[in-house]
């Protein structure tokens, strides 16, 4: 996997935080109309405004897999009012490093961290799950 | 193969092949040690085979063996054999220099399975005015040969179909069309790029028939056209008189002698049947690691080479489990090596009625001819393992 | 290059040139240590670098690697890299790949002594529409920028110009050329086959520059456009998306490996005063051994390149005293090898306004940057005593 | 010269009976107009008819050169009635082999030694020189 950073391989290999959380208070859908990759974020908020717990599933490539896990163990502990800071870049810096064709990915997973907090804010909830159409 | 496999080649690929599985064949080939040595001797055979000294007939004599010995594999005579600079290159020579020789006007016959280089030389051939008529598989992978009658027409002068397709290995009935091809007074080319080394080509009746070295054992960057006596094609490069013609500049001797040694290796092997039952055991047994699994799907059906597999595994990404692979030391492709990196569904699956998804959740395994049941068993659990953890990263995997 | 030489490659040629004292460079060049190294490591480089996996990967890397030495040879941006099966391959990727982008349509300026690839591309494009103008040279083989201009017209798309001749050594007015050119806002081409590796490319401002790497110690069957980002071609081979959609077909990973060791250590010779002074002292040294012999004229005047001498001798034919030096262990070359085994007189010589028989009593010697003083003097006896011996044979020598 | 048989290569490197007899009995000359290769053949023929001496000078590709030696090897000390026989069949044999290319270059030699032949017979000689034209 010579495309990938040490840290994509390491999330890949070893996704942190993988599954659902039953009853979560909040969740969070985005997929790729193009590509069709798809992220699903679930998490438990503290009274401190603190992520408590949060879980994700993935589908689709595997730097996305990886952005999922990387994404996950960055939020974890961290006040959600911090998340809006998240953005691709940052997301890309993040995870040492993207090939052009698979920058688009640090944006999907901006957008699902992004989602999570506004979904959190305005308790709302996406219930997409996730889909692979076979 | 892997360090277990007892085939090691002295100066070929060891370095790099005792880490991995390699299970992509289809896409490229370990050199083979007589290749191998075939190119260092020719890099020391330096003199031009044009230049008339004792250093250029030397260079002359080593070309004219490598010809015979290619002849041998492709069939046809030695002067029927034109070198070219790869696969590509050889179908471009039979397709655009056959309507290239004709003006551009006329109509072609291919089929919608064709490896991108038949596929781009039709649309190509399209741009410039002649007539091209594509004709869809059956959903087994095959072209009926009744439809490429059906497409034929009274200015038909070129039908080109393939030896057998790169992504689902499905053997395509190019006898029977190469036989209604000539009754109606038509010409036909074989793709045999995947098919060179494994299956015998000297039949075949065709009057153009495309090999590439680096499938059977040969260098990359070499290939050849067998172009009957009787077919002229205009040149894709003009110039010097080499290849009698048919292809200026000076020769690649290093590749056309590699290419010719790897034809000479694989020529035993051709008639062998405990070649061809090792390659059938190794298909059914990577398949049977996969009667755990739910939702797996062989794509092509018989006829069928033993050595590419190509098979869907649901809910799963194709080109994600290939890399779970590669981090676990096995070297697999999603379909067409020039494919990879684009996201489009494979055109071939898609022409045989695949949808995107399945497509997408698609593998091919192709095995050469160093293949161990042993390299199989290390695949075939691996991808067992690695279909079942991306399952449950997407949450699609049976609780 | 003979035994005595002190400059052996390790795995390069030794077995034939400590036999044979080698000027026939313009011909082809005997593989540098640098490159026969590089092409054994990419034999086993085997992987696809069309494949996802780690081992096409490392396929991938080492192109890109070798991509950007041959950027340096060639200048220009990596990207601006095409690699092609040769020569020849590049030149007609320039010129009919140019035409082929506008439709054939539009006017060609080229020369009268360009390489056959040139020569033979213009009249492809030519039968097929294309206006073409070819400019001939003065008689000392240089074309003049006066004639270029005075060819070109409004709809001139494209002006094709070697960089030095391969039969006389006449370097080309091209920057004078390419200046008009731009400034008339046509296109220019530079075939700098016999001048890479041996003068600096990355200077040329030309839109397209054509290199073969057997010319400057690489392997034969592999060359490189140098392709200006600004400048869109059709390909010649279509298929997958290689070499960015320009040249389809699975990479000759071994052999642009080869030739991009070769132009690196071709490189530091470029701006090396010693090595250009070298070649001149031989050029002069070898002239000087004629000095004792009648009817002797060398083609072109300055400027030249030092390695290449064309002569004509009286009363001798050139192929039959390329075969007494031949036996003499001396290789040497009529005049361009792909024209060796064809009567006629050199189309270039023809062109200067040399006539048939004194065109036909010409010999190349062209040197390589190995050759020694002492193999100079070896080639420089051995020819003067078989022109004696011709010239007693035809009873033309002085009695 | 792989492209030569040991035969031509041996004459071409050591010329038999090279140069030109003054006063010779017959004088035969012949040269091929398309490659512009020439042989000038002088001989003395002794009272029995048999070639007592014989030249040659050549100016053309190395075979023609080869076989105006291979010639005057054959012909010397046989009788003039025998050379009828010589035709380029059989010298092409003698050569020990010509290439495609190179075929014409016996016809040439057979046509010089008839050549000789008739102008004996005929009490004719040929005056051309070779000329090299430069
Ligand atoms: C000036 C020139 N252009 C083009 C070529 C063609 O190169 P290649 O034979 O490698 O295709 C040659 C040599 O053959 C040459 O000398
Ligand atoms: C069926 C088929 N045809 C043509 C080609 C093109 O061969 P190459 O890449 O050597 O030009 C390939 C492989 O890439 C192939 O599988
Ligand atoms: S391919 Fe689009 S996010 Fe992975
Ligand atoms: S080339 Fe014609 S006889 Fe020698």
């Amino acid at each position: 996997m010579g495309r990938f950073s040490a840290t994509v391989v390491d999330h890949f290999t070893n996704p942190r935080n993988l599954g659902e959380i039953d009853d979560a208070d909040v969740r969070a859908f985005v997929g790729n109309p193009v590509c069709g990759d798809q992220i699903l974020l679930t998490a438990n908020v503290a009274a401190d405004d603190v992520v408590s717990d949060i879980r994700f599933q993935a589908f689709g490539c595997s730097a996305s897999l990886a952005v999922a896990s990387l994404l996950t163990a960055t939020i974890h502990g961290s006040p959600l009012g911090e998340l809006t800071d998240l953005d691709a870049a940052r997301l890309e810096e993040l995870a040492g490093g993207l090939a052009p064709d698979q920058r688009h990915v640090a944006a999907l997973g901006a957008d699902v961290a992004h989602r999570l907090v506004n979904n959190f804010r305005r308790g709302a909830n996406d219930d997409d799950p996730i889909s692979c159409s076979v | 193969m892997t360090t277990r496999s007892p085939a090691r080649s002295e100066c070929g690929a060891d370095d790099q092949l005792s880490e991995f599985v390699y299970l992509d064949h289809a896409a490229t080939t370990p050199l083979t040690a007589e290749a191998a040595a075939a190119v260092g001797d020719a890099l020391r055979l330096f003199g031009n085979p044009s230049s008339r000294h004792t250093l250029g007939q030397a260079a002359r004599d080593a070309l004219d063996e490598a010809r015979a010995q290619v002849a041998a594999l492709v069939g046809g005579a030695d002067d029927e054999v034109v070198f070219t600079g790869g696969g590509s290159e050889a179908i471009n020579l039979a397709l655009r220099g056959t309507f290239a020789a004709r003006r551009g006007t006329g109509h072609l016959v291919t089929t919608a399975i064709e490896h991108a280089a038949g596929l781009e030389c039709a649309a190509a051939l399209r741009r410039n005015g002649v007539d091209v008529s594509i004709v869809a598989p059956e959903p087994g992978g095959h072209v009926d040969p009744a439809r490429i009658a059906a497409a034929m027409r009274a200015d038909t002068v070129l039908v080109s179909v393939m030896h057998a397709n790169n992504e689902t290995g499905a053997i395509q009935p190019v006898d029977e069309i190469t036989e209604l091809v000539h009754a109606a007074g038509a010409l036909m080319h074989v793709d045999a790029v995947q098919t060179a080394g494994k299956l015998p080509l000297d039949a075949l009746g065709a009057d153009m028939v495309s090999v590439s070295a680096h499938k059977f054992g040969g260098p990359k960057g070499v290939g050849a056209l067998r172009l009957a006596a009787h077919h002229r094609v205009e040149p894709l490069i003009c110039g010097g008189g080499q290849e009698a013609g048919r292809r200026a500049g000076t020769e690649n001797l290093p590749g056309v002698r590699g290419m010719a040694a790897a034809a000479a290796a694989a020529l035993p092997r051709l008639r062998d049947p405990r070649h061809r039952e090792h390659q059938w055991r190794l298909r059914t047994r990577l398949l049977r690691h996969f009667d755990v699994l739910d939702g797996v799907r062989v794509h092509a059906t018989n006829p069928v080479m033993a050595e590419t597999i190509s098979v869907a595994f649901d809910h799963v990404r194709g080109d994600t489990l290939a890399d779970v692979l590669d981090l676990n030391g096995v070297c697999v492709s999603t379909g067409s090596a020039c494919h990879a990196g684009r996201d489009d569904p494979s055109h071939v699956l898609t022409a045989m009625g695949v949808g995107a998804d399945q497509a997408r959740a698609t593998l091919r395994f192709s095995a050469g001819p160093a293949t161990t049941e042993d390299d199989i068993d290390v695949a075939g659990r691996a991808t067992v393992a690695a279909v079942r953890q991306l399952r449950r990263v997407s949450g699609t995997a049976p609780r």
